[in-house]
């Protein structure tokens, strides 16, 4: 039966419509997340959103979960204080890629170190768009910014990569355009033991369109569907040709011990390992 | 691996010769810490490395996070889930926590943060005393944030305002700060640790309403909104932008300004009950030594050795730094004709204490901050001085 | 569970006319109506895919008009 | 014997000084019941070079935690003993290890040579500082025997407690007399 | 992209419509900035675009760094190579660059920091104006630190404050904190750029010795050591740890105290040269109204419509917030009755007046913290309930 | 000729011995890290030291260079101003495991992505060597440390991937004990353009030692010479005999632009760009 | 005319009211010499919903910066036009674009259907700021044509500077009587 | 350039007896002394390979003695 999942699960004293701009991508990936969730089954109460500062982190808003909006940068940080002192609890974190990457990047690779068990979102739309479009540390060379008006300089981080090599069980990435792949990779994802990271792309029609000509909603929609290429695909191409391509797909899938799971463990351990220590 | 040992005593009372560091944890345990998140630092280390292996031990977790911005930040999504939690540090992670720690403040997040000071600024005098942080304790964060701050000067205080911090943070839901000193928190003295039935251990308030009802700043319960935990049937969004009192954010001017005085007052109103300070020997004194933390100790000997020689010197210490509360030198008797502010730092305090006492009176500071610990006989010896009585 | 659902509905209130249901339809369903809102124009040629609820970043497009209706109060 | 006295037991890392204090500390407080303040030093300094752990005893409330000058030295190194005897006090006791240190002869002198005694009479070299211990205790008093054993068992490997208890009695039955 | 054009005046000046953050960046060239490095944050973004823009046209450079604590990091590391630096942030980026801010601090590092204060705690009111970063401005990093801190009413004074931010930080190699204001930083008006040769420029001042007797915190020159470039021929070391006059770290009691004492005597006994303030109307006041910032035009509105009343209004604006100078209120005219201290926060530096000012004069503090600015209205309105006046 | 060429470059103001315990491997990094820039013809005026906080990060102070000694974390974020600031410089970062990948995270991964020119040693003790022996996250699991009472259950992060993922362009490991492989890489490293990792294992005998029972000073630099493998030797290895090994050798070696140089370009540009503002 | 003029320019993102607030305020205070405040809206309620530029403009120094009532108030969409109609002064001047909103009528209230002007008069849409700037100026003086033209050249991307004469003056050539 | 160094050096005073040289030389030319600290056996064994000075986390082994004495003067 065809459902708008989405709508049992918007807070009920929240107004609408949201905040995001027409045509931006970011309604897309929570109601992902959300229908994701649903799937599995999670109970409302048991499943915590956690973000940080930016147009993708002000999601948790919406949506009828417990939820913590954070300090820039810092929401898997939070998150995994929430996690640890509750390891019932289903944890997803929505980030950006300023958030995440950016200010949050030293967290983001510890978390992926840990492999703690938390889902971390990155709404990738290689701009800081709440501050007014500056690059992000996943803009393209050449694209332009706020702060890039000759051009941005900087490589971008690949963040699949970076989370593999920092450790993470799961890791993919989706677009905004293609939703019901995103919805997979994120059910993966929580279902998954470990730390995820679900990259998506996805459009900022008003800033990265503004700095970079790049039309408008439907425009950029259609930018983002016709680069995108599976991991198959690309292993095809050379360097040169993948350049400006959206590669999507599972990067890495795989079965480390996750940490909170092994600290009970260790729990059991030292709780064994009292010893009286009243001896007077 | 634990440099101490535990005994009991004849009334059972657990009793050690801990160190300062060694001290807060275990009072931390008997305030009910279930989680702590930390980042190793001279000279708090030693809070950690015993967090580290004794939380397990009683059903809590640790975890060294990658620094102290994060470390800060575990410990209030922690305490979001209800448990209690702590993390410690020392000057350059107290910086570096100070933007979370606003976020808690703002949204009444109860949890404890010591911060055992060390020389400053910067790197600074890494393994030596201070109290350079006594003013960034509450103006560390940006923008206007209501802070609780405790200062100890034994091993057996830090007993005691460990697990005062916590009953604070949970009563008032509100960050507590434990300002230690390296000099309290290395010593090492006999501490008794009370038993259950001589301490009262306050957890926060909850809710009895409906779940449908429930609003995380509610306040018609009075200023301090009762807490629930994430994972409960009490679902519910925080913020660190200005929030009604669904948690959601807000620029309508009234509500900010609404909730700006709430948790201010929530604190300001309660001055006195949470304002913790002795007096020695004040009834009669000419003379009077105000400090807290480690100083205390010398301040009570300069007083014992100048009464000796003839000199009214009483001794006022303060256990609570924030609130800092008026009427205590507003109320002062008036034949005190000095005041001195042991501090070692270049002069915070006496600030505040400047800026409340009205009436005229001598008031000076003394100030030590090379690194050293202060004696009583240098205290002696200023007030002697300045006194033209140096014999 | 294999109930069809019998209607779509835009909840206009909501739309911000992104056109994104409009374009990425693949049975050229939802088109745009006279008011610059999109509309469903041949139910009958739906595939029931959800494209269009997944990809319409508004939560506007809808299956059961009553229970969203709800959400707008506060 | 006196109320209140100062003591710094000085040496080199890994020579056990820490420990000592501690020992002797948790002695003092918790099985003579006296007021007992033990710090030491920290940090990069504590690092190979001198190494130090400093008590006050006293019958009466313990103001400062750090002696400046003091009653009682110990010094197991050279550096130590350089940086710390000018610190004793007129009448004080300084305890020096003569199989180590270079030192001066003078009143309250009392050098004995202590890790020569505890590798050759008990067999183990680590055990030195025990040995300083049972010294210090049958010299000064300033902590009781009792007291100092069981706080010494309470914090030593277990199966190691025969070394242990050997090597304080050892110290303490020594005989000297200052080397002036 | 910029949002402004420049076009030049009859005297030839650089004229402009420009907000007070483009403002800001085009004064900084004018000092001679040449590397900027930050992160953005509302309400300051606008600096960094423009630097971004115009710094490689005038071969300075711009980075965007990955947070605030390596931005600070940055310009404090670009300063040694004896370049001009700036970063520019608002609140939650202010409490992040504390830690390095304080190394500046102690290691005598040019640099300006812009903050554009916005409504806090936290996240708070990222959009609205606040002035609620005063007393972190200078406690914000912990142990003492000496901090030199400006505060503009006008995009007009942003450029005269840019300016002197930079010489300040020159002259006395001490880091400056530009407090802007969200409705400063944000308001267009009109600006007059100088000419050069209106324009004083100071540049640190260098060493003439001998690179091998170079010490880079000599104190034989003054409590302000000569400066050497990293790169030039001077070859230094620096430390956040407490050093001597070799940068080398040292835990010499008196060395440590001879630092502090020298690094803030350098700042104190140059308040007067460092305090910059204005007085409108004060010769005759019974009323003073004492502000900074933006709400200095309220309260110059409030005085001129008052005035209309009959009422003896004066206006005291503080250019300079710190160091804090007492003089200025001890000075003050007898005759004034009343002091009204207008602050977009909770009441911060109204704290420091009330602990300067011994005569018996009412204070009172004139706040507004919801997120809107203060109007003259508002203020000639409490001033008149305060006098009684309301007719 | 044989020249104990580190003499030419110890600070005449300052005394020595140093202040790391007896076999420590920072005096031997130290002294590799100066041969280095010796072979390389480096002026000492325009060589630049950067380090954060930890024993290692003291290492400059004995040394002639211009040296910034800065705070936890950040020598990678003062080394960009610095090199930035004037790209004529020879930055050299020496950090630790705990201040290069644990509280400085951030600013290694964002040095590596923008490729700057510089070149940071990590002395990896895997341990806070400073604060008294915590776990550091290079730290193996199982391995005691005064946080990890109970072994350590956190994965440690592999140095060299991390960097390459992050973009850097050379990328290399060493050991204290093959001092002399250790000069050759950091040679390399500076002499590459664009950002250079050298992970150095280096002993902590005083605490990895305590924590661990790994001996004294020559028993862990024998541990961790029997312990090190060169990359084609790992190639070779299962995951499970790779476990305990040290592998060393040159993981990237590429030509990613550089910063500073692009930068320059920039500039070029922009200049060109100045319109004669002055319109009136 | 007034000494004193208080202005709110509004409508919703992407309808150019910022630059249009800009061109003002620079005509005004650089080539009128008037003394010129100009704020605008910021933020995430910037995105998507109402968007404003306000402007005093006044022949004495400006105090105030933000109007929180207003002498002139355009606006170019309906929720702009509901959320700021209550502001206006008794006797100020709105002025609306009827194509896009529904008003009521009254004393000062001046509807024109500016986007319509724009499209089929001058031929671009987005001119409607533009032909708006020339209302205002012909119907309030705020601010002098000359000077009005002279900012919007030094705006506009080069090659539109035919097609933005002609909108201002367009705009400052219509006739309109208030619609009471 | 080809000059062979004639001789080693320790400096005992900077020494911390880690005894890496006496260790690690491949040619046994260094050995533990009677006073504990190392000592130079017999340099003509000694093939120039520097790993002894590499080694030495000291800067204790030089090659001229008279340049470093100067280094302890402060
Ligand atoms: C400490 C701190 N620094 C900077 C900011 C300003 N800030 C808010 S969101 C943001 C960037 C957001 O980028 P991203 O995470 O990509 O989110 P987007 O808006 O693009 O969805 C920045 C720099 C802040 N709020 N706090
Ligand atoms: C902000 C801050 N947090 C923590 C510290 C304490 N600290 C100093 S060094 C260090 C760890 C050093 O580890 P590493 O970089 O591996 O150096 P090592 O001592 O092992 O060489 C820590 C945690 C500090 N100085 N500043
Ligand atoms: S600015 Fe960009 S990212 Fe932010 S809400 Fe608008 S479209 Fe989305
Ligand atoms: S996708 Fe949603 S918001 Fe977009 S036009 Fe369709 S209904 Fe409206
Ligand atoms: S469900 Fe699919 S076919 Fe049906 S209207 Fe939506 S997009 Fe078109
Ligand atoms: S503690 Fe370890 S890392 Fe630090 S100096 Fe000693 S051996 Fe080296
Ligand atoms: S290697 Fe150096 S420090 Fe170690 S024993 Fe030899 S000379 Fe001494
Ligand atoms: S140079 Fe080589 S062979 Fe010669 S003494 Fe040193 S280690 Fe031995
Ligand atoms: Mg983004
Ligand atoms: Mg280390």
């Amino acid at each position: 039966m065809m459902q708008d999942i989405i709508h049992q699960y918007l807070r009920p004293s929240k107004k609408f419509p949201h905040v995001w701009c027409p045509g931006c991508g970011d309604g897309i990936v929570l109601s992902a997340i959300v229908r994701a969730i649903h799937s599995l089954g999670k109970s409302k109460n048991e499943t915590v959103l956690v973000s940080g500062i930016g147009c993708s982190s002000r999601a948790p808003v919406y949506v009828d979960f417990p939820a913590l909006h954070g300090t820039h940068g810092r929401a898997l940080a939070f998150a995994t204080g929430i996690k640890m002192a509750n390891p019932e609890l289903t944890v997803v974190v929505i980030t950006g890629d300023g958030d995440g990457l950016a200010i949050g990047g030293n967290h983001f690779i510890h978390a992926c170190r840990r492999n703690i068990d938390i889902t971390a979102v990155v709404f990738n739309n290689s701009i800081y768009g709440m501050t007014g479009g500056q690059y992000s540390p996943t803009m393209k060379v050449n694209d332009y910014g706020a702060t890039a008006p000759y051009g941005n300089i900087e490589r971008p981080f690949d963040v699949c990569d970076l989370a593999s090599a920092a450790g993470a069980n799961f890791v993919a990435r989706a677009t905004a355009y293609h939703a019901i792949m995103l919805e997979k990779f994120i059910k993966m994802g929580i279902a998954k033991k470990g730390l995820s990271i679900i990259d998506v792309i996805t459009p900022c029609p008003t800033l990265y369109s503004f700095y970079n000509k790049a039309g408008k909603n439907i425009d950029m929609m259609e930018s983002i569907r016709d680069r995108t290429i599976t991991i198959q695909k690309a292993e095809q191409l050379s360097d040169a040709e993948k350049e400006d391509k959206i590669v999507v797909g599972i990067f890495a899938n795989r079965d480390f011990p996750e940490y909170t799971g092994i600290y009970s463990d260790l729990m059991e351990r030292a709780k064994r390992s009292v010893k009286d220590e009243e001896l007077l | 691996m634990l440099f101490y040992k535990l005994y009991k005593d004849e009334q059972g009372r657990k009793v050690g010769f801990l160190q300062g560091n060694e001290a807060c944890l275990e009072a931390a345990l008997i305030a009910g810490l279930k989680f702590f998140a930390g980042y190793p630092i001279t000279p708090s280390s030693e809070i950690a490395a015993v967090a580290a292996e004794k939380l397990p031990m009683y059903g809590g977790r640790f975890i060294q996070m990658e620094d102290e911005l994060s470390s800060m930040a575990a410990i209030v999504g922690a305490s979001m889930t209800g448990k209690k939690t702590m993390t410690a540090t020392s000057g350059p992670g107290f910086s570096l926590k100070q933007e979370n720690l606003g976020y808690a403040c703002l949204n009444e997040v109860p949890c404890v943060i010591v911060n055992v000071q060390r020389g400053g600024p910067s790197t600074g005098l890494p393994t030596q005393v201070s109290q350079g942080d006594v003013m960034q304790a509450k103006w560390g964060s940006h923008g206007d944030h209501p802070i609780i701050a405790l200062s100890p000067s034994s091993v057996q205080e830090v007993v005691e305002l460990t697990i005062q911090a916590f009953n604070f943070a949970e009563q008032y839901r509100n960050p507590v700060v434990l300002l230690m000193d390296e000099t309290v928190a290395h010593m090492r003295e006999k501490i008794v640790f009370p038993l259950a039935e001589e301490t009262e251990i306050i957890n926060r308030h909850h809710s009895e309403v409906d779940p449908q009802k429930y609003k995380p700043f509610d306040t018609s319960f009075g200023d301090i909104p009762p807490f629930e935990n994430f994972g409960s049937e009490y679902r519910y969004f925080i913020t660190g932008l200005i929030h009604d009192e669904y948690g959601y954010p807000t620029t309508k001017p009234l509500e900010v300004k609404n909730l700006l005085d709430r948790i201010h007052r929530k604190i300001n109103d309660h001055t006195q009950q949470l304002s913790l300070f002795e007096q020695y020997q004040t009834e009669d004194a000419e003379t009077l030594i105000i400090s807290y933390g480690s100083p205390v100790r010398s301040c009570l000997g300069a007083m014992e050795a100048g009464r000796k020689k003839g000199m009214k010197i009483g001794v006022l210490q303060l256990k609570t730094i924030w609130p800092f509360n008026p009427e205590i030198f507003t109320k002062l008797p008036s034949k005190i004709k000095n005041i001195y502010v042991v501090e070692l730092n270049m002069g915070q305090l006496i600030l505040e204490i400047e800026r409340v006492i009205k009436r005229k009176v001598n008031i000076q500071g003394i100030n030590k901050y090379d690194g050293l610990f202060i004696s009583d006989q240098e205290i002696l010896k200023y007030l002697e001085q300045q006194q033209g009585k140096k014999s | 569970m294999a109930k069809k659902t019998k209607y779509l509905y835009i909840k206009k209130n909501w739309c911000k006319q992104c056109m994104f249901c409009v374009e990425f339809c693949p049975r050229d369903v939802i088109e745009v109506g006279e008011d610059g809102y999109p509309r469903i124009v041949d139910i009958t040629k739906c595939r029931e895919c959800t494209l269009c609820i997944s990809l319409c970043p508004e939560f506007a497009i809808i299956t059961e008009p009553e229970v969203t209706e709800q959400l707008e109060v506060r | 014997m006196k109320n209140f006295y100062e003591i710094r037991l000085s040496g080199s890392g890994g020579q056990g000084l820490i420990t000592m204090g501690m020992i002797m500390g948790e002695a003092a407080a918790l099985f003579d019941h006296k007021y007992v303040v033990q710090t030491q030093s920290y940090g990069p300094e504590a690092r190979g070079g001198a190494c130090k752990a400093e008590l006050i005893i006293s019958n009466s409330r313990v103001n400062n935690p750090k002696p400046i000058t003091v009653d009682i030295l110990l010094t197991l190194s050279q550096p130590a003993y350089d940086k710390y005897i000018p610190d004793v006090k007129p009448g004080g006791i300084v305890i020096i290890d003569s199989s180590l240190v270079k030192y001066k002869k003078g009143k309250g002198v009392y050098p004995l040579p202590i890790t020569t005694f505890a590798e050759k009479d008990i067999g183990l070299k680590v055990t030195a500082n025990v040995v300083a211990l049972g010294i210090i205790c049958s010299l000064t008093k300033v902590v009781s025997y009792n007291a100092l054993e069981r706080a010494l068992l309470n914090r030593i490997p277990p199966g190691t407690e025969n070394i242990n208890k050997k090597a304080l009695s050892f110290g303490k039955s020594l005989k000297f007399k200052d080397n002036i």
